[in-house]
C-alpha cells in the first residue's frame, strides 16, 4: 500500500513489477503466529481491521498490504512517541490505515472509527487485556467476526507459570466465544499465544 | 425530544427522524477537539436548542450544555451504538459528505489531523517533563560527584590535609575555587560554608600543610573545574525544586503519598502518568527491582519486597520484617493516587490519611519481630 | 689533595687525614636539599677551596663546584664506601653532633624532614596535574555526553524535528538556549554554527512542527541545562588544550613519539612518569589492555598486540596484519622517549625520525598480507 | 614501637600490660612467609633493616616492633602518596625508622642511612627488582647477613609460567650469596615467593 517505503527496515522485493514486503516473524506476531501454524487467517482483502495496541506500525503495516484498498484498518493507540512513529510512518502513507489516539479501554471514544469490524486484532500489554478486547468486540465486532487475541503471560502475572496464565486468559472468552485455535508463539515470542476466537454476535 | 449526535465532520440535531439543524464544522479537527476539552462554546448549537431538551451522544459535549444549564442528558447505549454504525449515512444525510466514499476519505483526514494535536498535546504533557527533569537530574548527580572527586584529588596535591577536613562538595569547591593556599584565611573558609571552629582548624593546617606547590596554569584549570562543579550543584538544586513544584501541580496526590522525589521517579520508571494509573498495586511495589524480580523468578526464590518504593521513608524505616507490609500499603495508595492524578488531578487528603493510619496498624500488630524457627 | 665530604648535616673538608674546615648546615634538610637540586651556592666552601683540587663524594655538589671552574673530581668508590660506613664518626669528629647516638638522632629528624621536602616536591610533579587533568577531561565527556543527551530529549518534546537535523553537541545547544520555536529564526541556527542551506532546512521544519508547548517553567529548566552544556564543552576544550601544553612541556619526547592525548593517558594509566619511565617496551604496548592480557593468560588464546597504543594514528590506521609491528615499534621507542623525559626533559629529535623510518620499513616489507594457511 | 596506634587497621591486643599487634599475613608478605615455614628469621631485636619497597609502612610497621629501641629500619620508598603515607603514619611515629624516600635503584643517594645493614628487605615490583636488590647488598649487607627478596612473577614477566620465573630469578643469587632458603606465598599471595639468601661478603 506503500511502495517503495521500508516500514521497520524490512526488505523490499520486486517479483514479476510487484513490490513485495518481507514479513519478520521476529518483528510481527501476527507472521510469528502463522509461522508456528494458524490454521485459519481471517484478515483478507477487504476486510476490516479494529487494532488494538497499533504500536509503531509494524504488523499493521502488513495487515493494511493484506486488506488493500478496499479494506481499513483502525489503528488504536495512546498519544505518545509510539503513535508518533504509527502516525508518520504508517498511516499518514497508507490509505486504508485511520489513526486512532486512545486508550483500548475506552472504545466508546474511538473519533475516525465508523461501522463494524471484520476482525479485532488485539496486542496489548495490559494485566486486563482480555477484558478490554471483549468490551471492543461487544462494541465493534460483527456476528461471526474474528478476535486475534495476543496474550502475553507476564504482563498479566508476572510471577505465575505461563501457561496457567494463557489457560485462565482464554477461558474467559469462552462466555462470549467460540475458541477455534490457540496458537504458541515460541521461538518468535517466549510465553506468549495468540488465540483465534469466533464471535457468534 | 432533540436527539444532538457530536460527528467527526460536525454536529447533527435530529427532530425524532428528521434533521432539523445540521452544523459542519470548518476545521474538523480542531473544532471537535475543542468540544473534547470544553474551550468550545458551541454558540451555534445553543441557539438550536433554546428552550428544549435533548439527549446528546458525547460526554465532552453534554459537559459544555450543562454548563450552560442546558436541559441535557447523555443518549442511550443503543443510540450510541446506532450512530456508530450508522456513521457514514448519517455524515451523508447531513451533507457533511458527498457519499459514503468521500466520508470516508474526510474522516480519515479528520482522523490525520486529530491525531496530529492529540500526540502534539501529549508532549506537552506535565508528567513527560518531570520525567526529563528526573533523568537530568540523576545525571547532574553523576556528574557532580565526578567532577568533583577529581578537583579533592587535583587540588589536594596543593593542599592534600583539607581532603579529611573540608566534608561536603559545594564547601571544598568554595574554598578550592579560592585559589593558593598562601591567600587562604579563616575567612575563606567560613564563606565556604564551615563553622568557626572548622574554619581555625583549617587555617591551622593550612599553615603547616605538606603539599606541593602549584602552577599558575594548573591553579587556573582546577579551579575552572571548582568553578563547574559549583555550576552544576546549583542547577542540581533548581532542578529538584523544579520536579518538586511540577509534581506538586499536575500529580498531587502522587506526592501526598510518595513526596516528589519517589513519586518522580516511579513515574520516570512508569514512563507516562496514563501509564502509571494503569498498574496494579503489586507492580508499583517492584517498580525498580526488576534484576531482583527475574532472578527470583528463574532461581525460585524470594521475590523482593519492594523497588523504589525502598527509598521511601516509611518503608525504609520500618523495621525490617514490617517493610514488606509496609510497601504494600503505600503501594495501593499509591496506584489509587496515580488514578486519581491521571483521571481528574484533584488532591484527595483523605488517601493519605487511610495510609497512615494503615501504618499505623502494622507498626502496632506486628511490634514484635517474627520469632526464628 | 683536599677530600670534600658532604654529610647530611654539613660538609666537612679533609687535609689527608686531618679536618681542615667543617662547615655545618643550619638548617641541615633545606640546605642538603638546595645543594641536590643546585640552587645552593655554598661559597664558604668555596672559599675554603680556593686554588686547590679536591675530590668530592656527591655528584649534586661536585656539579655546583665545577660550574664555578673549581678543579674538583669524583671520589673513588672505595672511599664513597669508607664514608657510608663511618658516617656516625665523621658526624662526630666534625662537631655536626655530640656522639654517636646524638647523631642518629639527629640524622633521623634530618630523613624525616627531608622526606617531606621531597614528597610535597614529588606532588607540584607536572606529570601527576597532568594526570588528574587526563581524569577530569574524561568525567568531563561524561557529563557532557549525558547532560545532552537529556537536553536533546526534553527539548524534543517541544521540537522534535531537530533532533535529526541538528548534530554536534554545542550547535543543538546553542538552539535550544535561544528559547522556543516561535522565537527561532534563520539566524538563531547560523549563529548556533550551522551553515546556510541547514539553517533553512531547520526554519523549515520549525515552522511545521508536531511538537508539544512548553511551560515556562520547564523552558527555563531545559535552556538552563543547555546552558550548562555549553559551560561544560567550554570546560573540557580548555581543558584538552591545557593537557597538550602540559604534555609538550614537561614530556616533550613522548609527545613527539605518542601525541599529547596518547601519551597522557598512557601516563594516566602508569601512574606517574617515574613509573612510565620505568616499564618495558612490552609493557607499554598493552597497556590498557590489561582485561585482554589476563583473559588470554587463563585461556591460553593469543596475548593482545596494543592496549592504549591503538589510539595511536600510526597503530589504528596500519593494515591489520602490520598493527603488531607496527605497535611494538611505537612502544619501544615511546620507552625510551619516557626515560628520556624523566631523566633530563630535553627534546630529542632524532627519536621521532627513527621511529618514522622504521615505520615505512615495516609498511613496505609486509606490504601484503599474510596468505591464509 | 607506636602504642596505641593502628598502622593499617590491625587489631590491637592487651596482654598482661604490653600492647600486642596482630599481624596479617594477608596484608603483610613477611608474616605469609611466616605462616607458609620460614625457617629462620634474620630479622631479630637489634637488628638494622634495609627496606627497599617499604611502600605504605605496613610491613615496616612490624619490622620496626621486631627491632626495637636498639634497631633500625632504613624505610626506602620513592617520594608519592604511598610514601606519604609511609612518612605520617609510620616514619614520624617510630623513633627506629629512618624514612628514605628514593628509587632503590640508586643505593648510592640515600640521605639519613649509615653504616651497614644486618639484613636487606627487599618487596619491589619490578622487572629488575633482582639485580637491584643485589646492588643494595654489595653496598650495605654486612658479612653473613641476610637477603629477604620478594620475587613477584608477574611483575618480572607478566606472559611467562611463575615457577619458572621464580627459579630463575633465584638463580641470580646464586652467584653471590648462599640460598637458605625460598618460601611459597601461595594462599596469601599468588606467584610470589620469599628468597631467603645469605650474604657471605
Amino acid at each position: 500500500m506503500d511502495p517503495g517505503c521500508s516500514v521497520y527496515g524490512e526488505k523490499l522485493l520486486d517479483r514479476a513489477g510487484t513490490e513485495y514486503r518481507l514479513w519478520d516473524p521476529f518483528r510481527s506476531k501476527l507472521a510469528a503466529c502463522i509461522y508456528n501454524g494458524l490454521e485459519r487467517l481471517p484478515i483478507i482483502p477487504g476486510s476490516r481491521v479494529l487494532y488494538l495496541g497499533a504500536s509503531t506500525g509494524t504488523t499493521a503495516s502488513h495487515v493494511s498490504d493484506i486488506v488493500g484498498g478496499r479494506g481499513a484498518v483502525f489503528a488504536v493507540e495512546p498519544a505518545g512517541r509510539v503513535a508518533r512513529d504509527l502516525l508518520h510512518r504508517v498511516a499518514s502513507r497508507r490509505p486504508n490505515v485511520i489513526p486512532i489516539m486512545q486508550d483500548s479501554r475506552r472504545p466508546g471514544e474511538y473519533p475516525g472509527m465508523y461501522g463494524a469490524a471484520d476482525v479485532v486484532y488485539a496486542d496489548i500489554a495490559q494485566p486486563d487485556q482480555t477484558a478490554m478486547a471483549v468490551a471492543n468486540c461487544k462494541m465493534y465486532l460483527r456476528a461471526e467476526g474474528s478476535l486475534l487475541l495476543v496474550i502475553k503471560a507476564r504482563s498479566i502475572d508476572s510471577v505465575r507459570d505461563p501457561a496457567g496464565v494463557i489457560r485462565e486468559e482464554t477461558a474467559k472468552l469462552e462466555a462470549d466465544f467460540g475458541i477455534s485455535q490457540a496458537v504458541d508463539l515460541r521461538t518468535y515470542d517466549r510465553d506468549h499465544s495468540l488465540v483465534h476466537a469466533v464471535y457468534p454476535g | 425530544m432533540n436527539r444532538v449526535v457530536l460527528t467527526e465532520l460536525g454536529i447533527v440535531v435530529y427532530d425524532g427522524d428528521k434533521i432539523s439543524n445540521r452544523l459542519p464544522f470548518g476545521s474538523p479537527a480542531s473544532e471537535y477537539a475543542a468540544i473534547q476539552d470544553g474551550s468550545s462554546g458551541v454558540p451555534a448549537l445553543k441557539s438550536c436548542l433554546r428552550g428544549t431538551d435533548a439527549t446528546v451522544n458525547d460526554r465532552a459535549l453534554l459537559r459544555i450544555l450543562r454548563k450552560a444549564s442546558m436541559d441535557v442528558r447523555e443518549c442511550s447505549e443503543a443510540e450510541a451504538a446506532d450512530i456508530r454504525s450508522s456513521k457514514l449515512q448519517i455524515l451523508e444525510e447531513a451533507g457533511f459528505a458527498s457519499g459514503e466514499d468521500d466520508a470516508m476519505d474526510k474522516l480519515r483526514r479528520f482522523a490525520l489531523e486529530l491525531s496530529s494535536f492529540r500526540i502534539a498535546a501529549e508532549s506537552q504533557s506535565p508528567d513527560l517533563h518531570i520525567i526529563q527533569a528526573v533523568g537530568a537530574l540523576d545525571s547532574l548527580d553523576d556528574a557532580i560527584n565526578a567532577a568533583a572527586s577529581h578537583m579533592r584529588e587535583w587540588y589536594g596535591l596543593h593542599f592534600p590535609e583539607l581532603e579529611s577536613l573540608a566534608d561536603g562538595i559545594p564547601g571544598y569547591a568554595g574554598i578550592a575555587s579560592a585559589g593558593r593556599r598562601d591567600g587562604l584565611s579563616r575567612g575563606t573558609f567560613e564563606a565556604a560554608g564551615y563553622d568557626a571552629r572548622r574554619s581555625e582548624m583549617m587555617d591551622l593546617v593550612c599553615g603547616k600543610s605538606r603539599g606541593g606547590e602549584i602552577s599558575d596554569a594548573n591553579l587556573r584549570m582546577v579551579q575552572a573545574l571548582a568553578a563547574e562543579v559549583l555550576a552544576l550543584h546549583r542547577l542540581r538544586s533548581e532542578m529538584e525544586s523544579h520536579i518538586d513544584e511540577q509534581m506538586r501541580s499536575s500529580a498531587p496526590n502522587v506526592t501526598a503519598i510518595l513526596g516528589a522525589t519517589v513519586g518522580a521517579k516511579l513515574l520516570s520508571r512508569a514512563g507516562s502518568l496514563r501509564r502509571l494509573a494503569s498498574m496494579s498495586s503489586s507492580t508499583i511495589q517492584i517498580l525498580g527491582a526488576e534484576k531482583a524480580l527475574f532472578r527470583s523468578l528463574k532461581t525460585g526464590s524470594q521475590p523482593p519486597k519492594h523497588g523504589l518504593l525502598f527509598q521511601h521513608p516509611l518503608v525504609h524505616s520500618a523495621p525490617r520484617w514490617q517493610r514488606g507490609k509496609v510497601a504494600r500499603a503505600v503501594a495501593a495508595k499509591a496506584a489509587i493516587a496515580a488514578r486519581i492524578d491521571y483521571h481528574t488531578g484533584e488532591p484527595n487528603g483523605a488517601l493519605l490519611q487511610s495510609l497512615e493510619a494503615r501504618i499505623s496498624e502494622i507498626s502496632e500488630k506486628y511490634k514484635d519481630p517474627p520469632e526464628r524457627p
